[in-house]
């Protein structure tokens, strides 16, 4: 076996690893928002450790197989999508960390009324999150472009969330503040996609070779 | 066990060396023990005694020798040197395979019989006995040991060399002449002097082309004394007077090539 | 200079250089090649004389006793009769001994030489043993004369008679000449020529082969082994060469071996070679028919030389092309 | 397609596996922590010279065992000298001298009683050029295993050259032609043919000295990744002129500097972050 | 010269130039939103293409030094300094426009009130940015660590101001619509200052091989 | 310590300076955009024989002036084979044949009435072993002038040894004993000094065979800076065993497998993106 496939296995299972627990805590900040369970959220915030770990880990890693063996082609393209990927995976994490700040204080007051969009974009991020990682460690292109344009609906839906909160706060000064905490998390919510279109990015750098970051590519 | 044989068998060797060390301590010090004793000035300078009468020199054989060897070398050197890289430089086909055999076999062939060749190509026409045929048997022993010490020389020029010599712009001929021959040119004229050393000494083809003379001669087409022929007729001659001389006579040449030899170990080889 | 560079730029160039002088065209190459080709040509054509003079010179001889010159073991000049054979067995068996005896010597001052002399002590040592090359044959000769055949007259010949008298090798009387004797002068004179080849071929060896069997735990003498095995084809092809020249030595052996056209199997008896009876004989000669069988004895010893020889460059040719493949 | 080869499919995304990962993770983990091995081979205070020249200055360096150390340093630095050393190879070069002490799994090896035949079994060494002797496949593995009479019958013998060249990866590429001379064999072949010679006398420590300076890349990296394998049972230490050689199969680096020992660390602090300066010119490519 | 040196400081020019390039949008942002000039943030929002394509130049210039020159120890920290500082600098600008964006809205309304604090933590952001950039070219360690422990004073003034912003929103509900805006306004110049200690983490990194992300050092 | 060793501190943040640094920028960019220079040597169709065997196969490549292009391939590719035949250097190889062109500027080399000697000072050549002559070094550098006849006068002469030592890096180092022989140089100073002979015959392609793989890594850094640096003036192209150094010091890479050409890219694609699978396996050592 060439000595640095060891290690290439070795980056793509701590990837996948940090991908599956920031998955974990999407999934739980928006049930702990939708099921106001703190407790749940607040999980998450612990476990936020873990992937900041594992973060530090993969960058050293990637950076050791970069100096110290020396990857080309497809194999450096791996290395380079792994060092930008666990800084994306993790700033993921960070916005489900903060969410689940936000929630600790949107579930200490009243509800403010049944949320239907809220879930709904809740799940499509974390779906498009849990593709752009599927794709990466697949390779899968197809699936990546498709996430890719997945992040319109997100956007769509955080500006009629928006609207939405900011009729209610209008109308209701009292929920002025609850309000305002969800509007944060409806942005870190649109943050969370935008990062998974950023990785779908690198998939397509990785299996392609061809940069599309800021690129008005028509996929 | 082990250990033991290992021991032996490095004694013997070194035993070995000894003895052959000693044998040439021997021999040297016999020839410059009675060598010394027996040289003079008359050695050098005067003629051969008359059978029978005492002293007497063998200036005629230095003479006849120095002329000997000095044209075989003036002979045999442009061949050899233009045949060696004739099998260097181009020895790819089958005439190159041919002369490189044959150049062993020559090398191979005992002097002796060189000798008689000379002699049935010139002495057998000329109908008589000459310098020039022991000279041109000189020649064609020293033939082979130089073509082989320089086509040896030429081939362990890097290849490379050549070819970064051609693509600066130069020809084939001054590459080899002006390159090639350069960079061996101390293996070559080692192998040159070397070549000159053993002709000095060697005696039996001159038997029957130079043949012998009581007395100085400088033109060619007679026959002409040599050191080692006169070595010899004195050796097996049954008076002291010329066993004295041979003594004397042995131990000059026995310096010369010496002399040759350390040089040119001392001179070419360390610097290599 | 920027004028040259831009000359030489110009692309016409290529296809119509510059005036040159003759000695850079292609036809000064040719010449070169046709002058050292001609010399080449003059070597092979120096050998072709050689036998064609050699046998159109010994033609009463070869015509008169055809094969039985080289069976028959008389040699009468007196009744013009010439047969070869005692000549060539004492070349022979003197050759042989001094192969007998020089082997060992020389395989032990070369293993010496290459595994345990003091590094600096090498060059002075191989360069004496060398030296014993140089001395020229009629030097030995002379030594041999006065101080090697006293010597064994007094001292071995004695003894070997005494030990080893029972067998026929070694069957006296013993006049200190002979067969023994010359065999030793010979073995003293192809001593360095085996030794600075084996040397040589040793030397090349990498010294990470002998390190190599070192580090797998072998002792000094099995590493010194298989870089015996590395070096045998140097070290053979260096056996044979001195088989080569104690062959044909001349001067030396004429002067120790006896002179005697007689074949005895002991090794004390005096003999007579190929190389010394020509030496002895030849300027004697004095009849044509007699002068014959002398080259045609030159014929046989060219043809015995010759075919060591061309055993000598197949075997090495063969050793190392196994080595190649 | 990267990727796909890389048969890691499996691996999905669902939640219910992460445990399963985390425990391969931690496996991983331990076997990191497991590195702390015992120290095989440790240099105190040598001075090495050769004649009046001193080619090593106080070199002190604790190897543990099971891993691959590489020298690096500038031609002439003493790399080769100090491999040598190890398993007093140097005892051959007449003029050479040792002060100080290597210790060979706490044993001083210059100890006046040691048996230096059998030390170098114990430490064998590939060179630069490969090395097989003319002999045939078969017989140079043999070689080792006879003269230290290590095999008790002839079935022994055979089953021991076999693993051998299991162990060197040669096996499968010779086993149809055992009795074919080893000069046959291509560069690449020969070198680990004298590999599998060096592991057929079951040494503890494998010293290389520049394994691949003379083969081609694919070659060299065939020899790299058995480097590599070969630390799960051996102590290997190489010496390489090809400081990228050196990132790849090696867990440690020395660097060595006009006979002194610069640094000694983990192969990836000395590339990445090395404490010294001399390191960091070095391996920038800033000297000279 | 060795051969590696020109390509590293053809990366140093360009890094420096994304620097100043975004230094310069988050000064026009702050004074875009103090002094009410719409076409100041405006420009921000075009200038952004350009700190985009640099963003990608520093990208393949990094990838191209890793794969094409090997570099090692310092050389190889700084070539991945730069590979995570090209990133981030891209995000901070990437705040400044969506800051700009808010402020289309916000100028389209009447002032909420004399900008006392927001101003000071747009400054204060500007030079967190600026001496984080200045400690990357100049590798100076304390600079960087100075920088990180104003990120405390970001952080009070963003918590000062949004209070501040609730207060306001809850006495008025229309200055709801703007204080939203002014919210993510000073959230995005939170996130600046959080990248500018990013940077400082990599500065540190850069010169003393240490992580420090993730880990609570104390400096 | 790194940034402040490289005299940036005057690139301050100030955004006066924007504008200056905008510069510097742009004309880097127009020196990216001037590489679309004109073609030097360009290969049409080209067989190659060895008696019998063919040993490449209809290559067709166009490589641009005034680049560095790296051929890269497994032993016995073909490599060397075809930069000989750049200069025909091939034609004293009795058996060899060639069939197809090469085009230098545009004239085919192998037209019948072209003059080899003259083409092989235009295009020079430097071997893997350094070859200088047995002469002193003014001299190693004049033989090519003295036969070419460049020089009209001895000043002009020694100008001309003088600039040559100094393109290749090499004046300073040896300008106080131009008298001694070239044979007393270091490795990497011989190597040096080949390539100053090289040029002082003003040739305008470079071809180098593996001109650094007999060095220390510290002479191979100065030969790789000294190629990069040869690239302002001449056409350099160099085969290579070493990826590293291939990615280092070349514009355009050269894939060979088996005598064919593989792929042909700026060196950057052929690390980075290969279009070709053989090509990715062979830079990232998947092969045999
Ligand atoms: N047998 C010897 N006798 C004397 N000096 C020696 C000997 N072998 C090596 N040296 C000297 O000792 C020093 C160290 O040599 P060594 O071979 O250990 O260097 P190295 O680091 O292995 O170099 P390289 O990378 O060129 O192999 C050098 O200066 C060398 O000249
Ligand atoms: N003079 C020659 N005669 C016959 N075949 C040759 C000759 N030179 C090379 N070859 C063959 O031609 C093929 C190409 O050889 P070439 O030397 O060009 O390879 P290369 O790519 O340079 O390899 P390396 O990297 O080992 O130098 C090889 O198969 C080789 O065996
Ligand atoms: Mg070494
Ligand atoms: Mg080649
Ligand atoms: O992670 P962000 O703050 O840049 O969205």
């Amino acid at each position: 076996m060439r000595i640095i496939e060891a290690d290439l296995n070795k980056l793509k299972e701590k990837i996948n690893l940090m991908g599956i627990l920031t998955q974990d805590a999407i999934e739980q900040v928006v049930k702990a928002l939708v099921e106001r369970n703190t407790e749940l959220s607040e999980n998450v915030i612990t476990a936020d450790d873990k992937i900041d770990v594992l973060e530090n880990e993969i960058d050293k890693l990637a950076t050791d197989v970069m100096v110290l063996r020396q990857p080309a082609a497809g194999d450096l393209r791996f290395t380079i999508t792994c060092l930008h990927t666990a800084g994306i995976i993790e700033r993921v994490a960070d916005h489900a960390v903060n969410i689940a700040k936000h929630i600790r204080v949107i579930n200490n007051e009243p509800p403010l009324k049944p949320y239907v969009d809220l879930p709904k974009m809740g799940t499509i991020t974390r779906e498009m999150f849990r593709d752009s990682l599927q794709a990466l460690i697949t390779g899968d292109v197809n699936l990546a472009r498709l996430t890719i344009r997945r992040d319109d609906q997100v956007d769509d839906l955080f500006h009629l969330i928006y609207d939405e909160l900011l009729e209610v706060m209008q109308k209701d000064p009292t929920t002025v503040k609850r309000g305002s905490e969800l509007l944060f998390v409806i942005k870190h919510l649109e943050r969370m996609a935008d990062y998974a279109t950023n990785i779908c990015e690198m998939v397509i750098y990785m299996m392609e070779g061809k940069v599309i970051k800021h690129t008005q590519e028509a996929f | 066990m082990r250990k033991l044989i290992d021991k032996f068998v490095f004694t013997i060797c070194s035993l070995s060396t000894v003895l052959v060390l000693s044998i040439l301590a021997l021999i040297i010090i016999y020839i410059f023990a009675n060598g010394v004793l027996a040289i003079n000035l008359d050695f050098f300078t005067k003629l051969p005694k008359p059978v029978g009468e005492d002293g007497g020199g063998m200036v005629n054989a230095i003479v006849g020798s120095i002329i000997m060897v000095t044209l075989a070398a003036l002979i045999s050197i442009p061949i050899s040197i233009g045949a060696a890289i004739y099998l260097s430089e181009f020895g790819k086909g089958f005439l190159a395979t041919i002369v490189r055999f044959l150049v062993d076999v020559l090398a191979g062939v005992p002097s002796i019989v060189i000798g008689i060749f000379v002699y049935t190509i010139v002495v057998l026409p000329m109908k008589r006995f000459s310098a020039i045929a022991g000279a041109l048997a000189l020649a064609i022993i020293m033939i082979p040991t130089v073509v082989r010490a320089t086509e040896e020389a030429l081939r362990l020029v890097p290849q490379t060399l050549r070819e970064a010599a051609l693509a600066l712009g130069a020809p084939y001929w001054r590459v080899v002449l002006e390159i090639v021959v350069l960079s061996a040119r101390s293996s070559i004229i080692s192998g040159v002097l070397l070549a000159i050393a053993r002709i000095a000494g060697e005696t039996a083809p001159l038997l029957f082309t130079a043949l012998g003379n009581r007395f100085l001669v400088t033109v060619l087409d007679r026959p002409m004394a040599s050191l080692p022929v006169q070595i010899y007729s004195y050796a097996v001659s049954p008076y002291d007077d010329w066993h004295r001389q041979a003594w004397a006579a042995t131990f000059s040449l026995v310096i010369f090539i010496l002399l040759i030899n350390l040089s040119v170990r001392f001179f070419f080889r360390t610097k290599e | 200079m920027e004028n040259l560079q831009e000359a030489t730029k110009t692309d016409n160039l290529i296809l119509a250089p510059r005036k040159k002088r003759w000695l850079m065209s292609p036809s000064a190459d040719k010449a070169f090649h046709t002058l050292t080709k001609s010399l080449a040509l003059f070597l092979f054509t120096l050998v072709i004389a050689l036998v064609a003079s050699m046998i159109y010179n010994s033609r009463l001889s070869l015509s008169r006793f055809g094969l039985s010159f080289v069976f028959s073991s008389t040699w009468d000049p007196v009744k013009e009769l010439f047969g070869a054979l005692p000549f060539v067995y004492g070349t022979l068996v003197s050759s042989i001994t001094a192969l007998i005896i020089a082997i060992p010597i020389s395989l032990g001052v070369a293993i010496f030489l290459t595994e345990e002399c003091p590094y600096k002590l090498r060059p002075i040592v191989l360069t004496l043993v060398e030296l014993l090359a140089a001395i020229p044959s009629v030097a030995y000769g002379l030594w041999g004369i006065f101080v090697l055949v006293p010597f064994m007259r007094n001292y071995i010949n004695p003894v070997l008679e005494k030990g080893l008298g029972f067998l026929p090798l070694f069957k006296g009387p013993s006049y200190g000449i002979g067969l023994l004797t010359s065999g030793m002068i010979l073995a003293v004179m192809i001593v360095p020529i085996i030794t600075a080849i084996s040397v040589n071929s040793l030397n090349s060896v990498l010294p990470s082969q002998r390190e190599a069997a070192l580090a797998l735990g072998a002792t000094r003498w099995e590493a010194t082994q298989i870089v015996l095995l590395n070096a045998r084809s140097g070290i053979i092809g260096g056996i044979i060469l001195g088989l080569g020249r104690a062959l044909g030595e001349t001067m030396a052996v004429t002067m120790v071996i006896g002179n005697r056209p007689e074949i005895s199997l002991s090794l004390l008896a005096p003999s007579y070679t190929m190389a010394s009876v020509i030496a002895n004989e030849f300027t004697e000669a004095t009849y044509d028919l007699y002068l014959h069988a002398l080259i045609e004895i030159a014929i046989l010893l060219f043809i015995i030389t010759f075919i060591v020889q061309a055993f000598a460059q197949l075997l090495i040719r063969q050793i190392s092309k196994g080595k190649k493949s | 397609m990267l990727v796909k080869n890389r048969n890691m499919e499996n691996t999905s995304l669902e939640s219910k596996e992460v445990k399963e990962v985390k425990e391969v993770k931690e496996s991983k983990e331990n076997k990191e922590e497991a590195k702390n091995l015992k120290v095989e081979v440790e240099a105190e205070n040598l001075n090495f010279f050769y004649g009046e020249k001193q080619a090593l200055y106080s070199i002190n360096l604790k190897i543990p065992e099971k891993s691959v150390t590489a020298f690096i340093g500038p031609s002439g630095c003493g790399k080769s000298t100090f491999l040598r050393t190890l398993n007093r190879m140097n005892d051959i070069i007449v003029s050479a001298r040792v002060e100080g002490k290597i210790l060979l799994n706490n044993q001083n090896i210059y100890a006046p009683n040691v048996d230096v035949v059998d030390l170098r079994r114990r430490v064998g060494m590939v060179f630069q050029k490969s090395t097989p002797f003319p002999k045939s496949i078969f017989d140079n593995i043999v070689y080792g295993i006879k003269i230290n009479k290590l095999a008790n019958s002839r079935t022994e013998l055979q089953q021991m050259v076999e693993q051998a060249l299991k162990q060197a990866a040669l096996w499968d590429e010779v086993k149809d032609r055992l009795n074919d001379s080893a000069l046959a064999l291509s560069g690449g072949q020969q070198q680990r043919l004298c590999i599998a010679r060096t592991l057929a006398v079951m040494p503890e420590v494998i010293l290389m000295d520049e394994p691949c300076s003379a083969l081609d890349p694919i070659a060299t990296e065939k020899i790299e990744e058995l480097i590599v394998e070969l630390r799960e049972k051996y102590t290997v230490i190489i010496v390489t002129h090809n400081m990228q050689q050196a990132s790849r199969v090696s867990d440690y680096t020395a660097f060595f500097l006009l006979g002194q020992l610069i640094e000694f660390d983990e192969t990836e602090k000395i590339f990445t972050y090395p404490k010294e300066k001399k390191t960091e010119d070095y391996i920038t490519g800033r000297f000279g």
